[in-house]
């Protein structure tokens, strides 16, 4: 059901944990539905410096979340933006259709958080020109 | 150390069963409708199979339909009452609690121009004999509730619910298939009218099953064809696994009472050591219950994830989460014992068997904390659902 | 000497499929629906032998649907297709030679308001291709055509057939239980939509078949419940008969030419054997009909007596008599294709099957005179069936 | 299905053949239906001498007139005429169900063949009367 990959992230998650002091948080899904995803970035000179999650859902959805946080460390923010499901479906070595939709939520929360940042920054800089 | 606890799904097939089987694939393979030595020594096979399991449900053999599973047991109960008896009633009663393989006939059959009432049961899963009273109407036809659920092992009371049934001339239908084998099952004491019961819960092969019909039922066939079972289910019979269900039930009339005992005590001691992991709850009734079922929830984790987590250890256990479904739903089971949908997710089903021991259970007691609790650090939730802003 | 020639009733399980099937019962016996270790690897057994069935019959793993047998896949094809689509139409067409899971079916429809239309068939027991271009309307929606007859083993040319029915919107079924895996099966080849198969026709378990259903055929289930089969046919997956019959299926993709070669041989020594009696007739087509299939009136005597008689000798076998059957009804094949009632009640079937010899042909050619005759010692019709008065 | 008893008189058939001048022939059954028999009476002082059958028909069919010709064979005709349908069931052990309206059809042939001697004996005196 699970690809190798998958599987290994959800058993050793990357990036596991609550970060303090974040940058940017990215929040998604419903505990209704089942699947809950929060993305904690650190950010520094438009990069990802450090990036944390925490999901509450199935093996795909915490194996995904894990995956982006390691494909996202490192990159300027524009690149991170641009990490697709596919892109997190295709890393983790594929998902069962049934799960493609619901459960791979993370590059959509992940893209969230950083649109929330960046107008941040834009309403500080606002402010400050405003000033 | 590898543990079976997901006996209500399925059970290993007892080697005393397997034993039985055996001779009746190349050796004894006749077809029991054929007239030669072949033929007939099959057919015995057959109609010996078909004492046994009568036997264990106080009927009459000529009462035992065999059919491909209790699926097909209750597919053929509820449409073959309702397309025959029509003129007479389009009104069906059951509950909001029952297998698939009985709610989803339920739904074609609102579609073919039945009625549908679905009873509601209360936070134990128990139905209320009054709220069966108040559903019965001049047309209703047949009633089909469960005689214990699979998900949390509720026991109804069938004999008192069908002794309303009685003098109304509706037929009673009861999915035994988590009961028959395990508890003592007697049509005669539970009044009902037709049974449902599935060999591969109680260690015999899967892909048989019977559905128990009282003399006089009005029903039609649902598999059509050569007139096998009594003109009520053709196909050529599936005998090795009709003589294995027969051995199964054999088996469980010895043996019933003394597991029962042995898997009580088991139970017992799961429930107890799981409720120690804080913010988890039991879910069924705590004594009309079935020996061999547990039902948990453990808040704050998902219950797919749990099972993997679980399956690493070596412990195949069960869910009724949302995202372990195919259709993504969560437990209509659960939900109608009023837990909310993020409680639903953290549910956990283990279902003891024959060869369970208590060091099994000991081992999923001392593996089931670490693994909630690693899931438990993974989630965003630790006290409460209620996501931030 | 035991001499089994009744293949076409069952066959014995082979040896090479009871050894598949043998490690899940008590050893991977897992539920496939379940998520963990042992629920995946039912799973994978499942679905290897849904590609092994589906490449002897040329289509898509997909369209193959698990079931009990053979006839409730036809019930299954009849019924699923007849439910869903009857906004479009209600006439089906079929014919007078189906083997009763067929007829019956569609008899019961007939009772739902569905108009059946049975197309003749030629004295060798062939559809003309012509009576069905008269019999479709626009409100066809089904034609259902057996590939091969059980009892006189005629094939019928189903590419033809369907054909004629391809640009007219009905669906196209045929009931290939007696030829897939003997004779070559495609369904791209002969444009079938739907198609039945039987395990144990083809060394496979007794309670396990399918049916194919072309991608985008639109059908009701006949088993509603869990959702299995891609949502057409639910129930626990019988776990080592889908192995068994995927087994099968794969020993007969690799042996069906050869073994069909050989019982062509043996089966046109019987049939010169036999026909050496005197009053005797061969029934069916003289060419085109299934290499194991031979079938016989011996006239004056009673088909009953003479399965028992040979039976004495060891050697099974089957006939259409009245007398041998549930219903005390004659053949409808034998009256189909013309016989008059005294003659069926003389009907004698034998069907060959992989381990049958040269030297069990020769022994049933030197008992069956003898058997003949005795019976026509004890008939009072010698010549004729004349009652002198 | 069938008994030892109904198994036996099928394979070794008692009083079996055609009979030569017979004093009494019953015929019954039909050839449409699959079970036709006939049944020959030697018939001296009142009592059945000498009987013997041919029988067309399945096991039972066969079994059952067999066991009649024994049953009759010294009776004298009143006798022979109350043996019934039940008796040659019973005496050959019990029959299926579905045997026993078509195929038990021995004791009607056999009544009807003495019934016709019986009548043909009341002309004779009858005629002799007469002259
Ligand atoms: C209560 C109940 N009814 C019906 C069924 C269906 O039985 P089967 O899997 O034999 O079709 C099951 C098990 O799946 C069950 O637990
Ligand atoms: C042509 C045909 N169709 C259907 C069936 C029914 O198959 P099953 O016995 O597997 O139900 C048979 C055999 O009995 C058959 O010969």
């Amino acid at each position: 059901m699970y690809s190798k990959t998958l599987i290994d992230h959800f058993r050793n998650p990357r990036n596991m944990g609550r970060m303090e002091n974040p940058d940017a948080v990215g929040k998604g899904g419903n505990p209704v539905c089942g699947d809950v995803m929060y993305i904690y970035l650190k950010i520094k000179d438009n990069r990802i410096e450090d990036i944390k999650f925490e999901t509450f859902g199935c093996a795909a959805a915490i194996g995904t979340t894990s995956m982006i946080t390691e494909m996202a460390k490192g990159k300027t923010l524009e690149e991170a933006m641009k990490i697709t499901k596919k892109d997190v479906e295709n890393a983790v070595g594929g998902l069962p259709p049934i799960k493609r939709h619901c459960s791979n939520l993370s590059a959509d929360v992940l893209r969230k958080a950083i649109e929330k940042y960046l107008a941040e920054q834009k309403a500080k800089s606002g402010k400050k020109k405003g000033k | 150390m590898k543990v079976y606890m997901d006996h209500a799904a399925t059970t290993p097939v007892d080697s005393r069963v397997v034993e039985a089987m055996e001779p009746y694939f190349s050796d004894k393979y006749g077809n029991p409708s054929s007239l030669y030595t072949a033929g007939l020594e099959a057919r015995e096979a057959v109609e010996d199979a078909r004492g046994r399991v009568a036997r264990l449900l106080n009927g009459a053999p000529e009462g035992i339909i065999f059919t491909s599973g209790g699926t097909e047991s209750n597919n053929l109960a509820l449409k073959g009452v309702a397309f025959a008896n029509r003129k007479k009633g389009r009104h069906i009663i059951t509950t909001k609690i029952e297998h698939h393989a009985v709610l989803e006939p339920c739904e074609w059959l609102a579609k073919q121009g039945f009625e549908i009432t679905y009873l509601p049961v209360d936070e134990h899963g128990l139905v209320k004999p009054e709220s069966l009273e108040e559903a019965l109407r001049d047309d209703t036809i047949l009633v089909s509730i469960m005689h214990a659920n699979n998900e949390i092992g509720t026991i109804e009371p069938i004999e008192e619910l069908a002794g309303i049934v009685k003098d109304h001339g509706a037929y009673f239908h009861t999915d035994a298939v988590q009961t028959y084998g395990k508890i003592p099952v007697d049509v005669q004491k539970m009044n009902v009218d037709l049974l449902s019961l599935s060999s591969h819960k109680i260690y015999g092969p899967k892909g048989v099953g019977a559905l128990y019909v009282r003399r006089g039922v009005r029903m039609d066939p649902l598999l059509h064809g050569g007139g096998h079972e009594f003109r009520k289910r053709s196909g050529t019979e599936n005998v090795p696994g009709i003589v294995g269900l027969g051995k199964a039930a054999e088996i469980a009339e010895k043996e019933m009472d003394r597991d029962a005992k042995k898997l009580t005590r088991l139970r017992d001691r799961l429930i107890k050591g799981a409720l120690a992991i804080e913010n988890s709850r039991l879910n069924g009734h705590p004594e009309k219950r079935l020996p061999n079922n547990a039902n948990f929830v453990f808040l704050f984790v998902e219950g797919e994830s749990l099972i993997l987590e679980l399956d690493f250890y070596g412990i195949a256990a069960n869910t009724g989460s949302a995202c372990s479904s195919k259709t993504l739903e969560p437990s209509h089971v659960l939900s109608a014992i009023g837990l909310k949908p993020e409680e639903t997710h953290g549910s956990l089903r283990l279902t003891l068997g024959r060869q369970n021991t208590k060091e099994e259970v000991d081992y999923v007691l001392e593996v089931l904390p670490k693994v909630v609790g690693r899931l438990r650090q993974i989630s965003p939730f630790k006290t409460d659902f209620v996501m931030e802003e």
